[in-house]
């Protein structure tokens, strides 16, 4: 079918804006609903028969009109967008409906939402710098709009302005680098890019520029700080949206800038961004540790998982840039695999956060608890989401993260020494930064829903509607799905590598769809639905061996605790007391402002854990900017014989030049 | 049939353990058969649940236990080629492995006391320091061999005959060190004490009684053997039997057991002589690990791959 | 011809009228009528000039490069003729006007339009001089109409800079007539920039060179080239809205559009003499200085409507960049770039003027939360600004895309410096209106009538710009571009 | 070229140049207001005669016609309009300290010398035999700008800007013998309109700041904008 379908839902559904505050409800999501469906449906399609589709459209300038395509990178984009937006559909209607009584009314959600959705699905088709620019800026502008929409505190403006700033150097940032090309190309349009031949040094800064703008929308380390700020503050299922979709559209566009426009790459490239990955993945994680924020804890996880997606992707490049396609096509695989499953896990987490935000008004863990009871069938979605971002099997975390150390593994067949010690080192950085994520989740799960509720509002919790326990569902499923046939999808994104370049992964399903062998069955294989079975099957028999007799029943009583009093909510482990020893271990990396408050006898303990990257990047380069401003104003004393002062000393300096 | 043989044979690793650290401390311990009796006690009793538990309190023994016997299912014991061995390579039972610890945390958490959460806060610590070194390790050998399934890697080395390779040395002293910490011993943990702020491992199952305590406690044994097995046969295949048949099958069996136990006897010394370390003593602990491991990597990396 | 005549004169009449008319109500509805008919005659000529290509007639010039700026300065003239005359009114009910200041903002008003559209369409140097110093005497009373001490301060240094400024201009032309005599020998035809244009390659490069820098430095001065500016923000913080928004809208428009008529005189003189690149370089190193220079100044406003001023110097430095850099590329990114900023700066000023009064100040302090307060308003300055800070889908995104492509091929290195100070601009202009259209509002302030016809107008045309530019707009551009930079872009 | 070959009325058409730019020296150092445009006037004057005399010189009328334009314009009625304002604002004692008259007058001389170093190329091009008061005007310009930056008087400013005018309109005669008839009526009309405005603004500003003293006008800065 036709991908153009898919962006013209998402506008229309946009118009819901126009029906009034019940509008989003009743036109904007059930339109959100069929984009994503036209979406999924044409990404398939162009996995499945990898012949790109390709259209001009009569916009944009008179001599470059917007050239539209899409191929099977763009097809992986689009099934990826297409789930999460699907799943949002069903989610958003239950989600809204206390908005429209409230003070910001729901208009601006349907209208930016569908602009938001729509700049996602052109940035994948746009075929030409100048649409993919526009694309691109009115993502980023629309989902400034909706980080605003609570604009009445006042952080969430100071995140929306943050946002919007990054947002604009990073997409200046890419134009330059688009431009180099062009300059080369002689052209705007991406064929034009593929076709010429630029030399090494200009590949390069293009390559940094691309890296510096994807980088900075995608929240590398250190050009992260916005992401934590301005995710958290949207209404959930946008923050799913941002955190699940729009990161990975970032991707996208360093994929398609690297590996297709850019061309011939080098393996220095792949030993930048496979540091910068390492660095994002293990801060980010470690970030994330210390929140106890909700919504900011999960963005701080973005930050980490697309820190993982960059090792794959600098291992690709590695690959590739040392002559090892096949390698690099499985590092390339890897990342898209991950790219995949974290908007996949990450959307439904944040779903599930905004649900317990719905029933509980409450973003902050340390006041939630035992919400395992009240609400099940979030708990049990989310302890999905839990286990896939915490890359445990048989979810579909693990599958890509094994596949990235699979690639990390083969670094021997590497000539260079250095690369040989890089590669292994950045896997097992890899490795912490999975066990770290398992603490988290640990923490945010053992907090969260289980034990015993902290709060009133917690206590009061009920399950959210049916709406939005679908869309959670939905993606639960697909976690689930995408962690039992990896073999499958494995094979339909070895298709990006054939078309970008020439090389897909020829082992990867050979001994079929039950084993999973990324490059020989010798070297590693992986049977996912066995394992899938083993585990029933073990815990069947368990079950049945030990539930016999008369034994069987079970009798409540209460905990024993080494026989303390009965404990009640306060004397439970927070989430602040659980990372308390991690905050040791790793206290260099933190700006921890830690001790005790207040007079004699009503002390408070308090605690308060910041981004280091704030003094070492962001307010000098503030600072600079504003001693600039002061220095200039000396032009401008308020003396009008100063002035003509300034107009005849120019006059008489260029005379002098003139003549 | 084998992984039948591992499940039996857990406890008496354990009890064995016990039994000679009895002796060490010249103390009459229990013989080593004790461990079964505990079970057998254990599975009779009726179970008491704590009344602010969930549902993933109850479930959490049955997955503890299902994925540390996958884990083990994959691990090659007395014949190389097992038909489970192609399953699930070494990083998926580590990954296993992690599953089990992911809820055997939660499950502390469950009940809401402060032990439960302070043991499961740790645990995780330590795994996460654990984990790199554990997988560094793993690196060295696996790219030795070029592949990261079990039997691949056993059959390289029995292939290869007796070579001294320095990295080695160093991955060995790695893994031990990380399996001691895995498995809860001294001087990471202490299995046996119930001494309030030292637990770790024993915090988190505090509230569990009846057949869940003795899935946990068993979860543990197994875990315990299953490092067992993989440090004998992964550094020291000679003996293990190349095929199926029962007299190759028989010797492994016996040689195997002969391994564990003169691995069992030095866990008992060690930890006789060891005394448990201060929780922020042990990511130095850890940290040493890590750079053995490490070491075993850029040794193999600078003195071995030339060859 | 007739259309022309009936274009430029309709406010001259006007004004006279105007001057004359005492109801406030009718001077009000005259001003629009008499923008109207002029507005509709620019069309009617644009159209003429479509179909059968530009004249040269009776001492006036219609060609491509000046029809759509003065269907631009008509167009705006409309519009902000619309917004004011409410506004005026309320402003002459509140009392800070009496009903003489009333007749003279009228009058003066269309005898600006007046100037503009002259100064646009002649053919005459000196008649162009005239104009623009005409221009600033029109305008001069306007600035100081509320006659606060401020207003009054910020129209003596106007008056002062521009007049002494566009002197210079005068002693420029002086020299180009002076150049020109040895190649046109009739003394009437000395001056007419067809003539000129014509035989420019016989122009005395020595002479041109010199006369350039002249009208550089006069002419820029009411661009608002750094460090000439000064008068820029004060003129236009103090003087009634609407004049601030035709201020920015045309006035700078009209003074660069000279600058780049002398421009083609003087590069085509200076070709033979191998100095080709003077002019080029002039205007580069001043439009590169007004730009960086502007977007640090921004970051330190306090007065709302002096940021959006010194974002007006920004931009014309930017446009000022584009001609200096010359090249079918650059070029037609300039001409586009002042059509879609003329219209979205009158469009923001425009907001500014309703903000101002909603919140009872100018003061970016004290002006907060217009969204709450009245939706309207508070959207249209946030998507004025998103607009003028180069966001697509807006139109100003198209030129600026234009004008970096133009950059990297011909000055690569000057590119980041370029991306460097929008970001920079950008920065500062929302790090001063964010707080200004969200949060809270304070305690009673409230919605007022406010018309925002034109801006929204402005803005979706803006809008549709950035998409989709019209094919007979192109054509034009296509065509200027050709006059200026020699060869065309499509 | 020298003086001799020349017809005396040429030779006076020098002389009276020389005494434009005398004035305007006088101009920018004379701190009494009245006095100051007295002189003011002898500019205009001498100028309008100037260009009488290339117009009897070269034989063409219109020049005679500018001229007597100027003369009304600049001779007569714009200090006549000065004067009453000063007048008026009482200020007819009024006289305002130079800072570093010395220096004030050495970067006028300094002006001069550019002037005319940037002239010399130019006119050797000119058809008029007159040219080499091109230089004169120049630097006549120079100075009255000059006279604007050093002087904070707006009266004295605006002498300043008038003065300006006429080293234009001498530029003009003397380079290219005027310019187009239309253009001089505009330029007149221009300077009219503006000594108007500047009557105007001399009240408006007294009422702002009870002064004349620019430099007091100094609200509007971005340097006391501490943030």
């Amino acid at each position: 079918m036709p991908a153009i379908l898919a962006p013209i839902l998402a506008l229309l559904s946009a118009a819901g804006a126009l029906a009034g505050a019940r509008g989003l409800r009743l036109l904007g999501f059930p339109l959100f609903g069929l984009a994503g469906l036209a979406a999924i449906l044409s990404g398939l399609g162009h996995l499945l028969d990898p012949t790109p589709w390709s259209l001009v459209l009569p916009m944009g300038l008179p001599w470059l009109h917007w050239h539209l395509r899409l191929d099977t990178l763009g097809g992986v984009l689009f099934l990826l967008i297409g789930l999460v937006t699907l799943a949002v559909a069903l989610y958003g209607p239950g989600y809204v409906r206390e908005f429209e009584h409230g003070r910001s009314r729901p208009e601006a959600l349907a209208l930016f939402g569908g602009l938001f959705l729509a700049g996602m699905l052109l940035v994948v088709l746009a075929d030409d710098a100048f649409a993919f620019m526009v694309a691109w800026e009115l993502m980023s502008l629309s989902s400034y709009f909706l980080v605003t929409y609570r604009h009445d505190q006042a952080a969430n403006r100071r995140a929306g302005f943050l946002y919007l700033l990054m947002a604009h150097i990073g997409g200046l940032s890419i134009l330059l680098g688009f431009a180099v090309l062009a300059a080369f190309a002689g052209g705007f349009d991406f064929a034009a890019m593929r076709a010429a031949e630029v030399p090494l040094a200009w590949r390069t800064i293009a390559f940094s520029l691309a890296f510096l703008g994807f980088g900075m929308k995608a929240g590398l380390v250190p050009l992260h700080a916005w992401l934590p700020e301005a995710h958290p503050v949207a209404p959930s299922h946008v923050s799913a949206l941002m955190s699940g979709v729009m990161l990975k559209v970032a991707v996208y566009g360093f994929v398609r800038m690297t590996f297709d426009l850019v061309g011939g790459v080098h393996w220095g490239w792949g030993v930048a961004v496979l540091i910068t990955g390492s660095v994002s993945a293990l801060l980010g994680v470690l970030y994330a540790l210390m929140q106890h924020d909700l919504k900011r804890l999960l963005a701080y996880h973005s930050v980490e998982n697309i820190g993982i997606v960059f090792i794959g992707l600098g291992l690709a490049l590695v690959f590739f840039g040392t002559g090892h396609p096949v390698l690099g096509a499985l590092g390339l695989v890897a990342a898209l695999y991950h790219t995949l499953n974290h908007a996949l896990f990450k959307a439904l987490l944040f779903l599930g956060a905004g649900a317990v935000l719905h029933a509980t008004h409450e973003r902050d863990m340390e006041h939630m608890g035992g919400l395992l009871k009240a609400m099940p069938w979030t708990g049990g979605f989310f302890l999905v989401g839990c286990i896939a971002i915490a890359a445990l099997p048989p979810f579909n975390g693990f599958v890509s993260e094994w596949l990235t150390f699979q690639a990390a593994l083969q670094a021997w067949v590497l000539d260079s020494g250095v690369l040989r010690v890089l590669l292994p080192v950045s896997a097992a950085m890899l490795a912490l930064t999975g066990a770290l994520a398992a603490a988290c989740f640990v923490k945010v799960y053992g907090v969260a829903f289980l034990g015993l509720p902290r709060g009133r509002h917690v206590r009061k919790a009920r399950e959210v509607g049916l709406g939005m326990r679908l869309g959670q569902g939905l993606l639960a499923l697909a976690c689930l799905a995408f962690g039992i046939l990896p073999t499958v999808v494995a094979g339909l994104l070895a298709g990006v590598p054939r078309q970008l370049m020439g090389t897909g992964l020829p082992e990867a399903g050979a001994q079929g769809w039950l084993w999973l062998t990324p490059i020989s069955p010798a070297t590693a294989s992986y049977a996912a639905p066995l394992v899938v079975l083993g585990l029933a099957l073990a815990w069947a028999i368990a079950a049945l061996w030990l539930r016999r007799g008369e034994v069987r029943e079970v009798s409540r009583c209460e905990p024993w605790d080494c026989g303390f009093s009965r404990p009640g909510p306060g004397m439970q482990y927070t989430a602040t007391a659980f990372a308390q020893p991690i905050r040791r271990v790793f206290g260099m990396l933190f700006q921890i402002d830690e001790g005790m408050r207040g007079e004699q006898g009503r002390q408070r303990f308090h605690l308060q854990v910041g981004d280091r990257f704030w003094g070492w990047l962001y307010l000098p380069v503030e600072r600079l900017v504003n001693a600039a401003a002061r220095r200039v104003t000396f032009l401008q004393a308020g003396r009008l014989r100063a002035y003509l002062g300034w107009s005849l000393g120019t006059l008489l300096v260029l005379l002098w030049v003139a003549a | 049939m084998q992984l039948a043989l591992v499940v039996a044979g857990a406890p008496l690793l354990a009890g064995w353990v016990k039994s000679v650290k009895a002796r060490l401390q010249n103390r009459r311990g229990p013989g080593p058969l004790q461990p079964y009796r505990d079970l057998r006690k254990l599975f009779m009793k009726q179970v008491l649940v704590a009344d602010s538990a969930s549902i993933v309190f109850r479930a959490a023994p049955y997955v503890v236990f299902t994925s540390t016997l996958l884990a083990t299912a994959a691990v090659p014991l007395a014949v190389r080629d097992l038909p489970t061995a192609p399953v699930a390579d070494i990083m998926v039972v580590v990954g296993l492995l992690a599953l089990g610890r992911f809820f055997l945390a939660l499950a502390g958490m469950d009940v809401g006391t402060a032990f439960g959460g302070m043991g499961a806060s740790r645990e995780m610590l330590i795994s996460a320091l654990a984990e790199p070194a554990t997988l560094m390790a793993i690196f060295t050998l696996t790219m030795s061999a070029h592949s990261t399934n079990l039997s691949t890697v056993v059959g390289f080395q029995l292939t290869q005959g007796l070579v001294l390779h320095p990295s080695y040395l160093f991955a060995l002293m790695g893994l031990v060190l990380v399996a001691v910490a895995e498995t809860g011993r001294i001087p990471v943990d202490n299995p046996a004490t119930h001494l309030e702020l030292t637990m770790v491992h024993e915090a988190m199952i505090l509230e569990y009684s009846g057949r869940h305590l003795a899935l946990m406690e068993w979860a543990a044994w197994l875990k315990l053997t299953l490092y067992g097995v993989l440090i004998a046969n992964v550094f020291f295949p000679w003996g293990i039997g190349e095929t199926t048949d029962p007299g190759a099958f028989g010797i492994g069996l016996a040689v195997i057991v002969a391994k564990l136990a003169l691995l069992g006897l030095a866990l008992a010394v060690s930890e006789t002589v060891l005394a448990k370390m201060r929780l922020f003593r042990v990511p130095q602990y850890l940290n040493l690990a890590f750079l053995f491991a490490l070491l075993g990597m850029l040794s193999f990396l600078i003195l071995e791959v030339a060859a | 011809m007739t259309w022309l005549w009936l274009c430029v004169f309709t406010p001259a009449l006007g004004g006279l009228a105007l001057a004359l008319v005492r109801s406030l109500r009718w001077a009000g509805w005259i001003n629009l009528g008499v923008s109207t008919l002029s507005f509709s005659a620019a069309l009617a000529l644009a159209v003429q000039v479509a179909a059968d290509g530009g004249f040269t007639r009776g001492g006036f010039v219609v060609d491509a490069f000046n029809v759509y700026l003065v269907v631009l300065t008509s167009f705006v003239a409309l519009t902000t003729g619309i917004f004011s005359r409410p506004y005026m009114a309320h402003l002459c009910h509140e009392g800070r006007l009496t009903r003489r200041r009333m007749r003279l903002y009228h009058a003066m008003y269309q005898g600006f339009m007046f100037t503009m559209l002259l100064a646009l369409t002649t053919d005459n140097l000196g008649i162009l001089w005239i104009a623009v110093e005409g221009a600033t005497l029109s305008t001069v009373l306007l600035v100081s109409l509320y006659r606060t001490p401020g207003a009054v301060e910020a129209a003596w240094k106007y008056f002062i800079l521009c007049g002494v400024g566009i002197a210079m201009a005068l002693f420029g032309t002086l020299l180009v007539y002076f150049a020109a005599q040895r190649v046109i020998p009739d003394p009437e035809a000395g001056l007419s920039w067809t003539h000129l244009h014509a035989l420019a390659h016989q122009l005395q490069p020595g002479v041109m060179g010199v006369a350039f820098v002249f009208l550089l430095v006069g002419y820029g001065t009411k661009v608002g080239l750094v460090p000439l500016h000064n008068w820029l923000p004060d003129a236009h913080s103090e003087g009634p809205t609407p004049v601030s928004a035709v201020l920015s809208g045309l006035l700078l428009n009209v003074a660069l559009y000279a600058v780049v008529r002398l421009k083609m005189l003087t590069d085509a003189s200076l070709a033979g003499a191998g100095g080709a690149q003077l002019t080029g370089h002039l205007m580069m190193g001043f439009g590169l200085a007004s730009f960086l220079v502007a977007g640090l100044f921004l970051h330190r406003q306090r007065d709302i409507k002096r940021l959006f001023s010194y974002s007006s110097i920004e931009h014309m430095g930017l446009m000022t960049f584009a001609f200096g850099i010359g090249g079918p590329l650059a070029t037609f990114g300039a001409l586009l770039h002042m059509l879609v900023h003329s219209l979205t700066k009158s469009a923001i000023f425009v907001t500014v003027g309703h903000a101002a009064h909603i919140a009872g100040t100018q003061s970016l302090a004290r002006i907060r939360g217009l969204i709450h307060t009245q939706p309207g308003v508070g959207w249209g300055l946030l998507l004025g600004v998103a607009a003028i800070a180069g966001f697509p889908p807006f139109g100003l995104f198209t030129s600026e895309f234009l004008l970096l492509s133009a950059t990297m091929d011909t000055w690569p290195w000057l590119a980041p410096t370029l991306l460097m100070g929008l970001a920079v601009a950008f920065a500062g202009l929302f790090r001063q209106i964010h707080p200004v259209v969200y949060g809270h509002a304070p305690e009673g302030q409230r919605a007022v009538t406010a018309n925002m016809i034109p801006v929204g107008l402005h803005l979706l045309l803006v809008l549709v710009l950035g998409l989709y530019i019209p094919a007979l707009l192109t054509q034009w551009l296509d065509q200027a571009t050709r006059l200026i930079a020699g060869t065309g872009v499509l | 070229m020298n003086l001799t070959q020349l017809s005396l009325p040429e030779q006076a058409i020098f002389v009276l140049a020389a005494l434009v730019l005398l004035v305007s020296f006088i101009l920018l150092s004379q701190t009494r207001l009245t006095a100051a445009i007295h002189a003011f006037a002898w500019q205009g004057a001498l100028v309008a005669v100037v260009a009488a005399l290339v117009g009897w010189v070269g034989a063409d009328a219109h020049l005679y016609l500018s001229a007597g334009l100027t003369l009304a314009l600049k001779a007569l009625l714009i200090p006549w309009m000065l004067h009453r304002l000063v007048r008026r604002l009482d200020m007819d004692a009024e006289r305002e300290a130079l800072v570093h008259p010395a220096l004030v007058a050495l970067t006028g001389t300094l002006l001069v010398v550019f002037a005319y170093w940037l002239v010399l190329p130019l006119e050797r091009l000119a058809v008029t035999d007159t040219r080499n008061l091109l230089a004169i005007s120049l630097a006549t310009v120079l100075m009255g700008f000059w006279m604007l930056v050093v002087r904070a008087q707006a009266v004295a400013q605006v002498l300043g800007f008038m003065s300006i005018e006429n080293g234009l309109f001498l530029g003009a005669v003397a380079a290219t013998r005027g310019m187009p008839l239309v253009v001089e009526l505009g330029v007149a009309f221009d300077v009219l309109v503006a000594m108007i405005l500047f009557g105007v603004f001399f009240f408006q500003i007294r009422e702002s700041i009870d002064s004349l003293d620019t430099d007091r006008l100094d609200r509007l800065a971005e340097t006391e904008e501490e943030a």
